[in-house]
């Protein structure tokens, strides 16, 4: 190429032995993907060094959104910062609400009636679903096949118009707050809910047919970036990364919060391919598993749901506190399930309303750090795969 | 510089005052024009010989303009009016121009029998770009079309009215005008070039490519090598295209594409030489002649290993016009767009109309070497009569059992055929093409021709054996039509009207 | 005289982009002048009717070999962004190499009893061609064919990874 | 395992280094000198009674003004072996290392788990923390020309990053 130039090493990249097998070698080159590219889902930037199609190393630089979310926790009470939480993980907003209201809760010794408790799990189920089908979606779409995508949207929108009917807003919610929820279901929710579950079900299956078992994705997506058990556990990766290696390990489950332990539900993880429906290719731990964990985890939150829809209690749906809410001198650390990990909350009060301290755990940052392991060796269309794969938000990563 | 503030953006062009201007002046050099013209025609009657053509060739040129003045005026007067006139009368008007065009530009061929051969050349160029501009606009809007219905959108509906007909237009009216950006640090030269060198072969393919046994440009002995070699000319232009963009993601791009359509050349290669060696000839025009039969004479249908042949070389034709699941060179979502990255305006719409050909010529190949070429399924011997009758017979014969417009449609449906795939599959991965090329493509072409070879060698036509074969072939083939066309039933019957929001209280059962 | 016409236009392309091909120090505008060259040289065989000659052109040199050169260039390292400026020593020799072979293309031309122009073009077609090919000249084209055969199985033979990485990328 | 037998276990491996366990009951844990730091994590680590396989999260607290940073390693065990194939939590707890504010450093447990890479790299870039031994010590989420570690207590928010102006903003902030 022109003038171009081929060495714009970080120094990370300088030394790193060549490590490709086979004779066959043309130069190497240094390939900047990102941070505005399609398939790094926000702006993420990644140092790809290449020889041809292969990737011998990719180095993840974050950063760009980095928008001082716990610097600002340490400025306004923990009220306020209920909308900071909104932006994290912006495609789950409702669960980013929640792990922060439960840490402040916790720490404020709190009470939330039982409505909205079951409130809260509708909200962060639905939410969970609509993550997912963003996630779905834009996977298809990193593949190449646009056409999930607008299924995904499509679907997503309706959970979209429920979150909407409940709290006016389609994205950033701010609707789960210390004590409760802002506001009650509105009239007409639950039978709305109702009627979407029974639609959406079975799209569930459509849309395994149409994508998860398509043989071109099954090809492009099994076998690739295989993470191990082990190495999940030790990069501290969570949610489907996690279960999809295999890991049958859910906070919902496991070390339950709300009211998860009263729901009958399963924890879907990541198998080898041969039984069952899943494909003879599939590895456990590979991209095509934590892609189909994500799929079968919606129908566990329309599960959930039913059984929320049923047992919906009446009642209050907030306990609001008297008067500003001061966090005691003490500290805690609470994550909870979110859509794509375990989103933790560390909140440090000294007697003010606003906290000393507020640290977020973004499962993304967590997940995201494994790149630079799985990416190793793989050919330059497998980038893709293995970050969609993911599913990181940059958002929650960069806070 | 001055500054650019957000009230001048907000500014409208036709300001209260500029309207009225425009308009005086409109009028008046129209008026103006129109007058001169009439002189001019006045005068021209006076003159003879080349005085008068050239006096009479102005007073045209003058009226046209001081027409498109008076026009010019109407539309800044009453632009509103005019839109909605647009917007009513704008297809019929554009379809009126279309035909219009075809019929001046042949009515030397109709009329004039012993037309030497430059005229019939020119006419095939003008034919051919006009048909190549036209169909790559039609397709774009199609292609859009399709894509929202599979998606469950509607895709474009404003532009002219009835179904966003005109958003290509439209879009190349936008391209035109669009600023041509040189990447800084490319080779300004071959960036420019590369455009055209993409463009030219996939334009003068259609010179060899027959409409039908008369409507073809040139019907050359050769003609079907001369298409497969124009096919893979266009990879040089994409090449220096990626290359002189001084952008590695377009590198990939271009290097995919490379590795991609060569490679794809030999199992598409393979897969020509089954109708060639059924025929006997490379000529186009006497393959298409072979399968004037009815649907069971088509070469697809003729034996088992024609119809492989027919499979693979449908696959092997995605992958050299780079559709998907062979779309890697511009795979969006791996390589932003590929060798097109740093191409905008025109030159981006060359790149695109080169496409839209080669999907084209690809489809109508398909279509001559197996499936029927410009025959309709129906036996000919069924419109033998018409074929020789008085004009009007024969244009009906033209319309139903052979002629030009079977071609296209044909041409067309496999142009669908290929929309359709984009849209339904996922991209493979450019190791697992190449792994498709050599380990499955290429040994499935061979023993297919190989196949074929001892078939010819050893089954006379007309035997019990390939009697039956061609029974079976056609049987499967029509299965399939049918299959697709009872689909396609059942996806109209059941279709549901898209609303226009999502919302949940539009879901079923409401 | 359209002949003509499309004959001197033909022979300025090829000419010219030969030209253009040896005083450019940019590899690839190189591989785009040939391209120029080779067209050229296929739009004349078509010019004289041998449809098939040129049409082989076009597919073995302009779409074939054209393409494997750039993509070499393009492959080989930083081939493709060097400027190539000949030394005078190289540009002496070149000449007089270029000089010797125009000395003896004229001598030849000049020397050659060429047969008069046949008032009618003989159709040699595809088929004629074929049946020569595997009649006439059946030994020259197995010999071909063979030394085509030969140079597959040595490029398959170079191409070999020896060593125990046979396969770099299974998957 | 509840934290106080977490505790034990490890105070009777380095009884020196461990201080007593948290009184607030709110959140666990521990203190370890950040001399004995990385020995103590690749034996939380190893241990076959404590296998505390993953590091949550890593926190670092400013206590200003005391003259002290605290980093806060949030441990747990996941292990398999529940019903119906679900892996079981076998204990968490915090473990507070304590390093002074200026020119704190303590060993990096990246080797130990390596999801502490990028936590620790955040660690440094927002609160100044130096840790020996890290693979690529690096700003993670701020530009790497950043001036000062924006989660000190005692930060001052710069009045212009590159020149862009910050003035306004930073005004608000402070009061």
């Amino acid at each position: 190429m022109p003038d171009a130039p081929l060495t714009n090493s970080p120094d990370s990249l300088a030394d790193v032995e060549r490590v490709v097998p086979g004779e066959l070698r043309t130069e190497e080159m240094l390939l900047n993907m990102g941070p505005q590219h399609p398939s790094t889902h926000g702006v993420l930037r990644l140092v790809l060094r290449t020889d041809g199609e292969l990737v011998l190393e990719a180095v993840p630089h974050i950063g760009y959104l980095h928008r001082c979310a716990e610097k600002i926790g340490e400025s306004v009470a923990s009220f306020q910062f209920i909308p900071i939480t909104d932006r994290l993980d912006y495609l789950a907003a409702m669960i980013n609400n929640q792990g922060f209201s439960l840490a402040v809760e916790k720490l404020a010794g709190l009470e939330v009636p039982e409505r909205a408790r079951y409130i809260r799990v509708i909200m962060a189920e639905l939410n969970r679903i609509a993550s997912h089908l963003v996630s779905f979606g834009t996977y298809g779409l990193d593949m190449g096949a646009f056409t999930p995508f607008l299924y995904g949207f499509r679907e997503r929108e309706y959970i979209l118009d429920l979150f909407e009917a409940a709290c006016g807003a389609r994205l950033t919610y701010s609707f789960i707050t210390p004590g409760g929820v802002t506001q009650d279901l509105p009239d007409g929710f639950l039978d709305n809910l109702a009627r979407f579950l029974d639609y959406f079900e079975p799209k569930i299956d459509e849309y395994n047919d149409l994508l998860s078992f398509n043989y071109i994705f099954i090809k492009r997506t099994a076998g690739v970036g295989v993470i191990s058990p082990e190495d999940a556990i030790a990069y501290g990766l969570t949610g489907p990364c996690l279960r999809g290696s295999g890991v049958k390990w859910d906070l919902r489950r496991c070390m339950p919060y709300e009211l998860y332990d009263r729901f009958d539900f399963e924890i879907p993880v990541g198998v080898a391919g041969g039984t069952d429906r899943i494909p003879r290719e599939v590895v456990a731990g590979d991209s095509w598993s934590r892609y189909f964990v994500r799929m079968q985890e919606m129908k566990q939150s329309v599960r959930i749901l039913r059984q929320c829809v049923q047992q919906l209690p009446a009642g209050e749906f907030r306990n609001k506190p008297k008067g500003i809410l001061k966090l005691p001198p003490k500290e805690v650390y609470l994550e909870v399930e979110g859509a794509r990990g375990q989103l933790g909350f560390l909140v440090v009060g000294d007697g003010k309303a606003v906290p000393r301290r507020v640290k977020i755990r973004g499962p993304s940052f967590c997940n995201l750090a494994i790149t630079k392991h799985v990416c190793r060796q793989v050919l330059l269309a497998d980038i893709a795969a293995i970050l969609g794969s993911i599913d990181v938000v940059m958002g929650e990563v960069d806070r | 510089m001055a500054e650019f503030t957000t009230e001048d953006a907000l500014r409208s062009r036709w300001s209260a005052a500029a309207r009225p201007r425009a308009v005086r002046w409109f009028s008046g050099l129209g008026v103006v024009f129109v007058l001169g013209a009439a002189a001019l025609g006045l005068l021209a009657t006076r003159l003879t010989g080349m005085s008068y053509a050239v006096a009479l060739a102005v007073a045209v040129v003058l009226l046209l303009t001081g027409g498109s003045c008076l026009g010019a005026a109407v539309v800044v007067q009453y632009p509103r009016a005019v839109g909605r006139l647009l917007q009513r009368l704008g297809l019929p008007l554009f379809l009126l121009a279309v035909a219009a065009i075809i019929v001046v530009a042949w009515a030397p061929v109709l009329l004039w029998p012993d037309k030497p051969l430059i005229v019939r050349d020119v006419l095939a160029v003008v034919g051919a770009v006009g048909f190549v501009s036209l169909f790559a606009s039609f397709a774009i809007w199609w292609e859009r079309k399709v894509a929202g219905r599979i998606q469950s959108r509607l895709g474009p509906m404003r532009v002219g009215g009835w179904h966003g007909w005109a958003q290509s237009i439209a879009d190349g009216l936008k391209l035109f005008q669009k600023e041509d950006i040189l990447p800084g640090g490319g080779d300004a030269v071959l960036f420019r070039m590369a455009a055209y060198v993409t463009f030219v072969p996939a334009l003068s393919l259609f010179i060899a490519l027959p409409f039908s046994a008369a409507w073809v440009g040139r019907d050359l002995d050769v003609g079907l090598l001369l298409i497969v070699a124009l096919f893979g000319l266009g990879v040089i232009g994409v090449l220096l295209g990626g290359w002189a963009s001084n952008n590695k993601w377009s590198m990939y791009g271009a290097m995919r594409e490379a590795c991609q359509v060569i490679s794809y050349e030999i199992p598409l290669g393979f897969s020509l030489l089954i109708p060639i060696m059924v025929a006997g000839t490379l000529r186009l025009t006497t393959i298409g002649e072979l399968q004037a039969g009815g649907f069971w004479t088509w070469l697809a249908f003729r034996n088992p290993f024609t119809l492989i042949a027919a499979l693979t070389f449908l696959i092997a034709t995605l992958a050299s016009c780079k559709r998907a699941p062979f779309d890697l060179p511009e795979a969006e979502s791996e390589l932003v767009a590929g060798y097109m990255t740093e191409y905008s305006g025109f030159r981006w719409a060359l790149f695109m109309f080169a496409e839209y050909a080669e999907m084209f010529a690809a489809g109508a190949l398909t279509a001559i070497l197996f499936f029927g070429a410009w025959h309709s399924p129906l036996p000919a011997a069924w419109g033998a009569a018409w074929a020789t009758g008085p004009l009007w017979q024969q244009a009906l014969h033209g319309v139903v059992f052979s002629g030009p417009l079977w071609l296209i449609f044909k041409g067309i449906f496999f142009v669908y055929v290929q929309i359709w795939l984009r849209w339904t599959l996922p991209r493979i991965r450019l190791d697992q093409v190449m792994h498709a090329c050599v380990q499955f493509m290429l040994p499935v072409t061979m023993v297919v021709l190989l196949a074929q070879t001892f078939w010819q060698l050893l089954v006379p036509a007309g035997s019990v054996l390939a009697v039956a074969l061609n029974l079976a072939c056609t049987v499967l083939g029509a299965l399939v039509a049918l299959g697709i066309a009872s689909i396609a039933v059942y996806g109209l019957r059941y279709r549901r009207r898209l609303v226009g929001t999502l919302v949940v209280d539009h879901l079923p059962g409401s | 005289m359209y002949e003509a016409i499309a004959f001197y236009l033909l022979a300025a392309v090829v000419a010219g982009s030969a030209f253009g091909c040896v005083i450019a120090t940019n590899i690839v505008r190189m591989a785009l002048c040939l391209l120029g060259t080779l067209g050229g040289v296929a739009l004349l065989y078509f010019l004289m009717a041998a449809n098939f000659l040129g049409v082989v052109q076009l597919i073995v040199y302009a779409g074939g070999t054209l393409i494997v050169i750039v993509f070499g260039v393009m492959l080989t390292s930083r081939a493709a962004g060097v400027r190539l400026r000949p030394k005078r020593s190289e540009a002496l020799a070149g000449t007089l190499i270029c000089i010797g072979l125009l000395a003896g293309l004229v001598t030849l031309l000049v020397r050659t009893a060429w047969p008069a122009a046949q008032s009618e073009a003989q159709a040699y077609d595809v088929a004629w061609l074929g049946n020569e090919l595997l009649s006439t000249y059946l030994v020259p084209f197995e010999m071909v064919s063979v030394l085509l055969l030969a140079v597959m199985i040595g490029a398959a033979f170079l191409a070999q990874p020896s060593g125990k990485d046979k396969e770099p990328e299974e998957r | 395992m509840t934290p106080s037998e977490i505790v034990e276990i490890l105070k009777g491996a380095f009884p020196q280094a461990v201080g007593e366990p948290s009184a607030d009951g709110s959140h666990p844990g521990v203190a370890v000198a950040a001399e004995a730091w990385h020995e103590a994590a690749v034996f939380l680590r190893d241990d076959p009674r404590l296998r505390m396989n993953m590091l949550r999260c890593l926190s670092g607290l400013d206590l200003h003004p005391e003259p002290h940073l605290e980093l806060v390693y949030d441990l747990i065990s996941m292990r398999p072996g529940g019903a119906a194939g679900l892996w079981e939590n076998a204990g968490e707890i915090a473990i507070r290392v304590r390093v002074p504010r200026d020119g704190g450093r303590v060993r990096s447990v990246a080797d130990v788990w390596p999801a502490a890479e990028w936590h620790e790299r955040e660690t440094f870039d927002l609160l100044g923390v130096t840790f020996d031994q890290h693979p690529d010590l690096r700003r993670i989420l701020c530009p790497d020309d950043w001036v000062g570690h924006p989660l000190r207590k005692d930060y001052e928010f710069p009045t212009e990053y590159e020149g862009i102006p910050a003035a306004a903003a930073s005004a608000d902030v402070k009061k």
